[in-house]
């Protein structure tokens, strides 16, 4: 089989694609967004508790995609919980470099381990918002998608 | 006496293939198959060679000019235009108007035909089977003038409801757009007896051709058919033009659509007369080397044996159909008796992003996605499906490599 | 420490002919000459090259593809977007659409920039210099919503009035269309000036960039303009095919124009949604192909020393100019300082369309009639004029070629 | 010079249009229509007297053109005083034929001579419709161009 495509779909993948972290929706949550893409009509939900320190306390999507995407979704909400708003747009940076194919100086050696298997996706592009659109949805669930509390909502 | 009986030539598809100098290609050291002439078709070396050969000798802009080369890209541009009559059996060549694409087409008819009167409340039929070009014009005139649309159902199988056509039909219906095949489903749809129905109430038809004229023979005049629509890259042609059919009291009682040159006969400071049809609806600079690309592609393809052709096609489908129901995992969506080639399915736990990328490095190519028909989508319940639609230089081959194609994604993603 | 100096090259004109496929040929057995750039310019090989090695090697449809074909068309057809707004230096690519030509592109700005807001009253500044497409647009608006429109004169000499537009511009202007090289007289505006005053009273300019992106260097930040429309098939390029660049700000408030695949974001039933720019504008299929042969034809150009090309086309017009002064019967419309290669006029007891057609018989190709600039016949009194545009490839034997040609017309006409 | 320009520009032709016959506006004309050709923007219009048995007792034309639009009106006007409306649309329709390199059988000899120098014309095709644009204005004339009389104004 083509090296590529092996890479892309390595065991890792497939087992986050079929058996997704952090699966369903959460109820409470301080967060959510919902992101689209219109090239495949594909949808996610992110919801998140993000703590007074603005930490993710607790992180959980919903949707339906291709594996690339449910993957992508799911090692994002393993990786971003307990992190730092901060901590997650670096790690958000340096993944976004990742799937094009390019250099990630920001990424811990840790987090560049973890993060490597989806690098196959550089060879795809026309699959690289595939594996973008969950984290560019916890991009906005952060930044505009605060829930109403009781009394913001009042 | 009896008839003489024409004896068909079986169809040639290796000739034919040998026209398309893309088809010898490779991808990923692959040979290159071909099952997205559905979103486009490729094309032959004559329509190539008549591109360029009338660009580098014959050209210059149209009309307007009295020297050699204006007269003679003139001729060329409207010889096209005759082409186009012949190709749709139209009775007069000034009801084929040029535009860049079925879409344009049939925004034109939304624009000029009925913008200028409906009314709040105004109905416009459609069936949930239309591509995007077919329904975002008439959603513009929901939004802007309050049509409302009314929507007509396919059955499970992909088929027109038609009976519920007349129940759809009111006396506040304007018109009566639908697919002459669906882009998705391949399903074919009884246009003679749709216009029949429609013009019983005195609502006139538009037909969305793009992938019909492709795989129908049109008759325009026997089909008594108010607006037809083809777009020329689903034609073996280039990019940047279609073509408007419309019955010639449609067009001259049409509101002119974009303002230009070539569409006015006087322009003054506080007052202006327009041309008369088709020139009132073709403002500005014509695709003039596209016509001439569009012409060449419709002759080839009328001088093949166009039932031929037809056969070859459906022998593809059947042959596709029936080797993919070997899958006990894959639910193929569009079963309509007497459906064009198209095969549009899904796969049980095998997104058709997936899949597509898994056939494209086998050299296969397939369309994954909503193919620009979300209301579709969402009768069937799915966000998108897998798409191999066939063309006449496709090959069982083609469909072996689909095949093969479709069972390897599975080994790869279920492993 | 100085600066180094450029050395330009002299300008090639004779390598540059050698491009041009068309330009060797013949008519009624004399050797082409090619005077009427101005309505549509040849195209060197390297663009029918690039048009058809594209098409015959990387084509498909454009967007929502994952094949390998699909993503090499998407990269030629973004490629060539990119090019375009290296081309204008605009500041984002996303600020680029692609139309089917300069027609549309105002069309565009008329329908999804204009007329949802326009109020009956609001005016519109134009120049009587405008070709038909930047007139008749807005005379829709006129006649469809009351807009009211504005005319800038010009002097004997065919130079814009320019101080006359403070007095044009009111608190109702919506909008200062205005040309950015007049297709009849030559004149180029100083829209740099003219953006200044229509700015200071808050009101966004377009240029009709048809004729003047051709013979002009354009920066659209430096000139800070709202709006600017060029078409392909002036630039060397192919037919089909044009853009509008439009600030981000405009285009993201601006309503859709034609509706169909591409410009979606969700179709539903009742509701719809519409995508960001400049997908939002670009409906249905668009011109690949032809923004194929854009691109080449844009990245030679560009490629070319634009000052010698430029310093080329003004000796040829200059030379032009003094020689058919030698004609006491003649009499040039449009000599204002500045103005770029295209030479009108009038020719005593001779009827432009006499004149074109002697010329024509001796292989001069020059256009006669009103070149869809009535309003600006009216102003000179004339119906029609002969017209001699020049392009890069033209040389003084064809200036030559075109005097020699006018003095046997008179000779014709005049015994 | 070459033949075919030689032959669209003879004699006969220019000095109809340098001196056109019954050239000037007609006062209390019965019919008149006006001609445009939107190709390059001339105007012809032809005043008519047609008397009680349908004959074109007078007939005169004013307008702007090229050498062959101003040449076959002249040609156009001088041929038809005199003639019955039916004969006026035969020479007619023979014109059309003419200036088409069509044959034209319904012309009698002597029309066929007089019209002869019009055939060059059929060489340039794009300027067949300055030779017609006068005849076309005739017929519209004769057609719709009845002249509102005190009566018929009332
Ligand atoms: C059924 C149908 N209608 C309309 C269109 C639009 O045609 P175009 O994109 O050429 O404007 C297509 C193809 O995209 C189609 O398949
Ligand atoms: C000044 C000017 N504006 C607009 C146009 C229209 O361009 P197009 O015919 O390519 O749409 C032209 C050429 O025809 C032109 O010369």
């Amino acid at each position: 089989m083509d090296n590529a495509l092996r890479e892309l779909y390595q065991e890792v993948i497939l087992d986050h694609s079929r058996h997704p972290r952090h699966y369903g929706a959460m109820a409470g949550a301080s967060h959510k967004a919902e992101g689209y893409n219109p090239l495949c009509g594909d949808r996610v939900t992110v919801y998140l508790n993000l703590d007074a320190d603005g930490r993710v306390a607790d992180i959980a999507f919903e949707g339906k995609g291709c594996a690339i995407s449910q993957a992508s979704a799911s090692m994002m909400a393993a990786l971003l919980k307990g992190r730092t708003k901060e901590d997650a747009e670096k790690l958000m940076e340096g993944f976004l470099h990742l799937v094009r194919g390019e250099d990630a100086p920001g990424l811990s050696d840790d987090d560049r381990e973890t993060l490597e298997v989806m690098g196959g996706i550089s060879e795809f592009p026309m699959r690289v918002k595939c594996a973008t659109l969950a984290w560019h949805t916890f991009r906005n669930a952060v930044e505009e998608g605060r829930m109403a509390t009781e009394e913001g909502a009042a | 006496m009896t008839a003489p009986v024409k004896i068909a030539m079986p169809f040639d598809a290796e000739a034919v293939r040998a026209r398309f100098p893309i088809l010898s290609r490779t991808v990923y050291g692959k040979k290159l198959v071909y099952l997205d002439s559905g979103a486009s078709a490729q094309k032959p070396d004559v329509v190539l060679d008549a591109m360029r050969d009338f660009a580098q000798s014959e050209y210059a802009n149209v009309h307007r000019g009295v020297h050699f080369l204006s007269a003679a890209a003139t001729d060329r541009y409207e010889a096209a235009r005759r082409t186009v009559q012949k190709f749709l059996n139209a009775a007069r060549e000034d009801e084929i108007v040029f535009t860049k694409g079925g879409t344009e087409a049939i925004n034109l008819v939304a624009y000029s035909h009925l913008m200028p009167t409906i009314q709040p409340g105004d109905e416009i039929v459609l069936s949930v089977m239309e591509h995007h070009s077919n329904i975002v014009p008439w959603h513009f005139l929901r939004e802007r003038c309050g049509a409302v649309l009314h929507w007509v159902d396919v059955a499970d199988d992909g088929s027109l409801d038609v009976e519920s056509l007349d129940g759809a039909i009111g006396p506040k219906t304007k018109l009566v757009a639908i697919t002459h095949m669906s882009n998705v489903l391949g399903t074919v749809t009884p246009l003679k007896e749709i216009i029949a129905r429609a013009h019983a109430k005195g609502v006139p038809v538009l037909a969305d051709g793009c992938q019909g004229a492709v795989h129908e023979i049109v008759d325009v005049q026997a089909l008594d058919i108010d607006f037809y629509v083809l777009t020329g890259h689903k034609l073996y042609g280039p990019t940047g033009i279609g073509a408007l059919y419309a019955r010639r009291a449609h067009l001259k009682a049409m509101r002119p659509f974009n303002g230009g040159g070539e569409m006015i006969r006087e322009v003054m400071k506080d007052r202006i007369t327009y041309a008369d049809p088709p020139a009132r609806f073709e403002a500005g600079t014509p695709p003039i080397i596209e016509a001439a690309g569009l012409g060449a592609a419709l002759d080839w393809l009328m001088g093949l044996d166009r039932a031929a052709v037809a056969a070859h096609e459906h022998d593809l489908l059947s042959f596709a159909r029936e080797q993919v129901s070997q899958f006990n995992w894959l639910r193929v969506i569009g079963d309509a008796p007497g459906k064009g080639a198209i095969l549009s399915f899904e796969a049980d736990g095998m997104h058709a992003h997936d899949l597509a990328t898994i056939l494209d490095r086998e050299g296969v190519a397939v369309r994954a996605g909503h193919h620009c028909a979300q209301v579709l989508m969402e009768r069937f319940n799915v966000t998108s499906t897998t798409r191999a639609s066939f063309a006449l230089y496709n090959t069982r081959a083609d469909v072996d490599a689909l095949v093969a194609g479709l069972a390897k994604a599975r080994e790869v993603l279920h492993g």
